[in-house]
């Protein structure tokens, strides 16, 4: 058969979701060579945006047939990977949309705003439309700030009143402090939004510690297994999570390989939902083996 | 007659002049305090208060380590990616139940990681000393070889506690306490208590602050230089274990973003403590209120609500500036 | 009183300086007229560096005031006495360790062309400057390599680039050998004929009463009295400064030494400083090490203590050693007092009890701790038996008078109670009462039985303590006096190389 | 005649020392050049070479100004986020469309960013020597402010270069080349001469190193000591805004993570260049080798398959640590 290489890049597994999605780019690369003999996936990591434009560059380099990215940042990246589509690479993005929409043939999204809205459509349901709610948030960065949008817009038009908004840096350690602080802080608190199901983690053991009974639910994101669990048990506390789920990356790459190889038209959007986790289908999304 | 007047004046002077540089960093955090007070009423609360004595345990107790290092001259940056790595170690060796039993198991395991972070102490400290590298590169490297190994330890994910008996029997050592002390700053205070015993009262710490005044009249001096930094870097890796103590029935994981810049936070309180970074200084209880200071800003930081949630770090930044310029007016001042 | 047509270049009335409460200057009067070489002596501790720093506008008198020609004046700092010609010779190294010869005498004052520095013209003025000394440095050479000496004659030769009207020594000798002293000696003849002042501090009054037109004697921080240096003779000046008679200087020495040997070493090698260094030391002897400025006895000294790596064949009381570290010599029983006291002898950012206890820091143990009021009665000891002059014990060491801090470091090796002890330039900067008082130490070593190599530049001083003289050039133990060989002559001649025969040779042709 | 000799021999032997250190860097980095070779054939291919100069521009170039500001005995953590700030205010600014004409708008932005870039570092200089307070802790102080401020004025996202007849006639400045060299080359090159003729050949540097060796010395020799160490910052803040230049049209944006550990890596390029952290030694070119060091072995990283994506960070610190290794024992063997 014939050799093609794929190069997959994405962000270093430096906090719960990417390095989910290190996890499973690499679960899949083995897969993948498996499935096709002569074909080559090489999985690089990048610290950050500057980091993974050399990685571009440095991939492009050893000649390249097709090229799977989740970009750090859209503004920064698209530039960089529009060279790399210049030398006759085949492009596919994952989960941020590139700036110039003509640059990725194919499109697998996570919808980050979507995680928002759904967060705040769910929270807005449950509380009856009246409540205090406190949001952490995760790092400054783009895609926190599209969740944070889409948390706004979910919520929009009720009497939920966002007592306060933090950053927790997506760390379990962050959340817990500043959890903490919230429930220092505010005496009547009904619900929490936090950005990911890690954070989820720290926030749950800080409202444990301070035997706080006016908090109903927290709601995250991110399908964590641990967090799934708990929507599985029913647990009252976690009682849906919101799908964002870092196997995207092997999807995209899946998808990308069946493209040079089964010359199947792959190319356009592939939108994965940000599903709603409830206890009737969370054991679908149960994945006991997964690191993440 | 006169001489001896002179002498007690004198003496009496310079005490005052040590007693103002130890007691201005205490003098900033009560700054803090009024300040704190002010910006919330919750703040004074002693829900709070403990809060943030108890989560400071873990910086509290590296920068005691981190104390003795830089008081000899050195420097680690790898502490916080060894607290991730030293507690993901302990997690998988738990995780393993070898031991039966849950208090074996958790004494067995404390053992491993107070081991563990010796040893990584003591490669610090060998590579350091035997290589003579600068302690900056050396620790930098460190520091990625530890992070590295964690997150290929957790295959990128989290090392998570698996026996939920395990974690009820560790979740005190965290969240209990004794006499309404929680525990957590009884172990800040012991160390405190051990580490300014260890650098104040014992000829090595002497020797520490030799070395980090003058390498060379410490070692005309006899003092052998070379094993007093291995060794400060092996305190240092204790501390570290130690912390990751605390830190684990906590959350009971750890995770890539575990310890991630604890390094920066351990040093800041070293140097707001009042420690030196040449070398040749070490305050134990200073660099204990430096840990206050920093986990009392951002507790204020978080119980305000003047400042964007995006200029936070702005706010941090500029409060320690002037917590330090506040010091040096005041030594200076005398 | 006589009414001089110029009024004195720079006039100090009435200078009073305390550091806190403790005054160490009171009411000091000094008239410098041109022309004349003014020698300041006193004890260590009395003053002199506090009124020379003053002079130079280093420090701000408390009390009093300085007259330039005759009219008040402030000095804004060290630059501003510079420019107004005051240079002063710092009694300590006060030289940058990584800049070179050159750049370290031209920093601040940098030739330049056009926007860059003129590095050609400053190397080859600064090698002028350092010849003009008698010696020969290469300019482009860190001054962090030089040896205390040079670094000596470096900072000389960086005061005297500017133009001067008075220029201000604090004892530049002390760590020069003779030869280097008689050239700056020359050169301080030079200034004074040129019309300029010359302030001068020194220990070795025979150097002062060569060059001295006036004498100021300092005790305690108040002027005693200033004298013509005519029919000034080095007794009296040292009856001036301590206050009593100083009869003699070295000790009589009864020849007490055993026949065996306490140190037998052999084909020593330190590379690069020491080829096949032999000698042995008697059991209570005192055995002297002379030589010119790097000849490589420091390291020689240093490479048998363990401070240096060096191969060859050592024996302690017989039987055979080796030391690694420093620490194993001195667990052997033998301690070495380095001539580089700021460098390497104490932290001079640590306190007195601090320092003194440093080495011998397992005699103050009790269980783990360490116990302090033991400490504090070693100070006090310490203080007493060497006769160190503090106001406050809890100042720090670098705040002592330079011969303070030398009686320091002494007290503190000998509370290891050694056998051996190596001291090097052991009364580098001491004052003659002190000096006699240590060189009756060196002698009651000896007497008890113990051995002690001297190490020292002043060939007096080996002359008059030892009991046996090795003399070291380039690295090798060229000889050995003894008995009445034992004269500066013999010495300088084994020293320098030239052997009495070529020395006949070159004076007869001359 | 025989003293002579000895004293040529001393002085020989003391330049054949100070060859082999500044040799020594770039001994590593030839080593590491043979090793890429051996992992993958592609590593010396012209393009891939070209690539690893361009993007080591950033790094070298800030690094040049680090070099001075620890030559004196600073040290600068800010550089990285100062990097974020100067870049965002910038494409700000050119958003803003006030100046017609691309060339023009360019050339007022390019001046712009170099002035804010001296102011930058002319706070961290004024508060570090004004203020009396440890560089590290200030810097750190004013990295969170920049740091901040850029998340600020991103409004929690990133600001990205909007016009794109702007955006195509800035492209060149990263992407093009003269005679095949590429401009960030040329820009690093052009620093370091600046910087090495600053540094060796005028009395201003003179003077770095002296206040980096002693304080005190600069001081009586009557340097402007404050001046002169206030100074180094602000050619480092210049030095961050040369490299923002060169960054700004290769990625086109500034975002909350710009610059993220620049300053470490800024750092260790001009440690593994020869650079003491205590100050009183600086080496430009062994800087600019530390930093195409950094980037050589991030680039090997990527080209090699060996390792696990997790263990990057492991072979990247240890790599480092062995290279100083060698040059240590290259020089001690001498
Ligand atoms: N910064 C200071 N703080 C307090 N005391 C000081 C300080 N500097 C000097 N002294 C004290 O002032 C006194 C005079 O010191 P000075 O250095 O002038 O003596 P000296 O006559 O030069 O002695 P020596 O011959 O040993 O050099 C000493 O008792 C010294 O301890
Ligand atoms: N670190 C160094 N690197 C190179 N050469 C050095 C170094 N230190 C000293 N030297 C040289 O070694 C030689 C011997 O040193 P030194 O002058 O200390 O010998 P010494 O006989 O003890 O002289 P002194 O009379 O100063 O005690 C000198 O030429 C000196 O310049
Ligand atoms: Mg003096
Ligand atoms: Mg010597």
């Amino acid at each position: 058969q014939e050799t093609k290489t794929i190069a997959v890049s994405i962000p270093a597994a430096d906090h719960g979701w990417t390095g989910g999605v290190v996890y499973h780019a690499q679960e899949q690369a083995k897969r993948l060579e498996q499935r096709y003999p002569g074909l080559k996936v090489i999985v690089k990591t990048s610290p950050d945006g500057a980091s993974q434009a050399n990685a571009l560059e440095d991939l492009t380099t050893q000649g390249i047939d097709a090229l799977v990215t989740l970009p750090h940042n859209s503004d920064e990246l698209t530039d960089p990977i529009r060279q790399v589509k210049q030398k006759g690479v085949f492009i596919t993005v994952v989960d941020r949309a590139l700036t110039d929409n003509s640059v990725a043939d194919l499109y697998v999204a996570g919808n980050n705003p979507a995680l928002g809205r759904v967060a705040g459509e769910y929270i807005k349901e449950k509380l009856n439309g009246k409540g205090n709610v406190v949001v952490i948030r995760g790092l400054p960065i783009v895609i926190d700030e599209e969740r944070n949008k889409g948390f706004d817009e979910g919520i929009a038009g009720s009497d939920i009143k966002v007592l306060d908004r933090q950053f927790g840096n997506w760390s379990r350690d962050d959340a817990f402090k500043v959890m903490q602080d919230y429930l220092s802080k505010y005496p009547q608190i009904d619900a929490v939004w936090t950005q990911d199901d890690d954070m989820a983690v720290g926030v749950l053991e800080a409202i444990n510690q301070a035997k706080r009974t006016d908090i109903q639910f927290v709601v995250a994101g991110a399908g964590m297994k641990d967090m799934i669990k708990k929507v599985m048990d029913g647990d009252k506390m976690i009682p849906v999570d919101i799908l964002y789920p870092p196997a995207m990356v092997a999807v995209a790459m899946d998808l990308t390989a069946a493209g040079l190889y089964d010359h199947l038209p792959v190319r356009g959007s592939y939108i994965l939902d940000a599903t709603l986790v409830t206890k009737d289908n969370a054991k679908d999304f149960y994945y006991p083996d997964s690191p993440f | 007659m006169t001489d001896t007047t002179a002498n007690k004046t004198a003496a009496r002077r310079s005490f005052g002049d040590i007693d103002l540089r130890a007691v201005a960093p205490f003098v900033a955090l009560a700054v803090l305090l009024v300040l704190g007070a002010l910006v919330n009423p919750n703040f004074l609360g002693l829900d709070n208060l403990l809060n943030v004595l108890t989560r400071s345990a873990f910086i509290a107790i590296i920068a005691v380590g981190a104390t003795f290092v830089i008081s000899a001259g050195g420097l680690d940056l790898s502490v916080g990616s060894m607290s991730a790595f030293v507690a993901g170690v302990m997690i998988l060796f738990m995780n393993t139940g070898v031991v039966a039993g849950s208090l074996p198991m958790l004494a067995v395991a404390m053992l491993l990681a107070l081991g563990i972070g010796a040893l990584c102490g003591l490669a610090n400290g060998v590579i350091t000393t035997a290589g003579r590298i600068e302690p900056f590169i050396v620790t930098l490297g460190t520091m990625g070889i530890f992070r590295a190994l964690t997150i290929y330890l957790a295959e990128g994910g989290s090392i998570a506690m698996k026996a939920p008996d395990l974690r009820a029997a560790y979740r005190p050592v965290y969240f209990g306490n004794v006499f309404g002390v929680p525990i957590p700053v009884l172990v800040i205070i012991a160390v405190a208590l051990i580490g300014a015993f260890l650098l104040y009262r014992t000829a090595f710490g002497r020797h520490v602050i030799a070395v980090g005044s003058n390498e060379d009249v410490a070692r005309y001096s006899g003092i052998p230089v070379n094993r007093v930094r291995t060794l400060t870097y092996v305190i240092q890796g204790v501390c570290v274990a130690i912390a990751v103590l605390v830190y684990v029935p906590r959350l009971g994981a750890a995770t890539p973003t575990t310890g991630l810049l604890w390094e920066l936070q351990a040093i800041t309180a070293v140097v707001i403590g009042g420690t030196a970074l040449k070398g040749g200084v070490g305050r134990i209880w200073g660099t204990i209120c430096g840990a206050l200071i920093l986990e009392v800003v951002g507790n204020i930081m978080v119980l305000s609500n003047f400042v964007s949630e995006y200029l936070i770090g702005a706010v941090q930044g500029a409060i320690i500036i002037i917590a330090m310029l506040v010091q040096r007016s005041l030594v200076r001042r005398r | 009183m006589v009414t001089t047509a110029r009024p004195p270049l720079l006039e100090a009335v009435g200078i009073s300086k305390s550091f806190g409460p403790v005054e160490v200057l009171g009411d000091i009067n000094l008239a410098l007229e041109p022309g004349e070489v003014h020698a300041i002596i006193g004890e260590n501790g009395a003053g002199k560096s506090t009124l020379m720093k003053i002079l130079a506008g280093h420090l701000a008198p408390t009390r009093g005031e300085l007259k330039l020609d005759g009219t008040p004046a402030v000095l804004a700092g060290p630059v501003d006495a510079e420019a107004r010609g005051i240079v002063l010779v710092h009694q300590e190294i006060l030289l940058a360790p990584d800049l070179t010869v050159a750049q370290n005498i031209y920093l601040g004052r940098e030739i330049r062309k056009g926007l860059s520095v003129d590095d050609k013209a400053m190397n080859k003025g600064a090698a002028e400057a350092v010849r003009a000394l008698g010696v020969d440095i290469d300019p482009t050479i860190t001054v962090g390599r030089l040896s205390i000496a040079q670094r000596q004659l470096v900072q000389i030769a960086r005061a005297l680039l500017v133009p001067h009207r008075v220029v201000i020594f604090d004892e530049p000798t002390a760590s020069l050998t003779l030869t280097e002293t008689e050239a700056l000696l020359r050169v301080i003849l030079d200034i004074k004929k040129k019309g300029a002042a010359v302030l001068f501090i020194s220990h070795r009054l025979p150097e002062v009463k060569e060059i001295a037109d006036r004498v100021t004697v300092l005790r305690d921080g108040k002027l005693i009295t200033t004298r013509s240096a005519e029919g000034l003779e080095p007794v009296d000046m040292a009856r001036l400064m301590v206050g009593r008679d100083v009869a003699k200087l070295y000790p009589d020495r009864v020849a007490t030494k055993a026949e065996d040997y306490a140190l037998e070493v052999e084909a020593l090698d330190v590379p690069g400083y020491a080829q096949g260094a032999s000698f042995k030391l008697k059991r209570g002897e005192i055995l002297g090490f002379a030589g010119l400025v790097g000849a490589g006895r420091t390291e020689l000294l240093e490479g048998v203590v363990g401070l240096r790596p060096a191969h060859g064949r050592m024996k302690l009381d017989g039987k055979p050693v080796q030391f690694v570290t420093v620490r194993d010599s001195m667990r052997a029983g033998i301690v070495y007092l380095s001539e580089d006291r700021k460098g390497k002898g104490l932290l001079l950012a640590q306190k007195l009890g601090i320092n003194l206890t440093l080495a011998a820091l397992g005699q103050f143990l009790r269980g783990m701790l360490i116990d302090r009021r033991k400490e504090a009665k070693a100070l006090d000891d310490a203080i007493a038996e060497f006769d160190i002059r503090t106001r406050d014990k809890e100042l720090l060491a670098g705040q002592l008078s330079g011969g303070n801090q030398q009686k320091l470091l002494l007290a503190k090796m000998m509370l290891l109670d050694p056998k051996i002890v190596i001291i090097d330039e052991p009364t580098r900067g001491i004052d003659i009462g002190t000096k006699e008082q240590i060189y009756k130490f060196i002698a009651e070593l000896a007497q008890s039985g113990k051995s002690v190599i001297v190490i020292s530049s002043e060939m007096q001083e080996v002359i008059g303590v030892c009991d046996r003289i090795l003399v070291m050039r380039n690295g090798r133990i060229v000889g050995e006096v003894t008995g009445e060989h034992m004269t500066e002559d013999e010495i300088v001649v084994l020293a320098t190389g030239v052997t009495s025969r070529e020395a006949a040779v070159t004076a007869e042709h001359a």
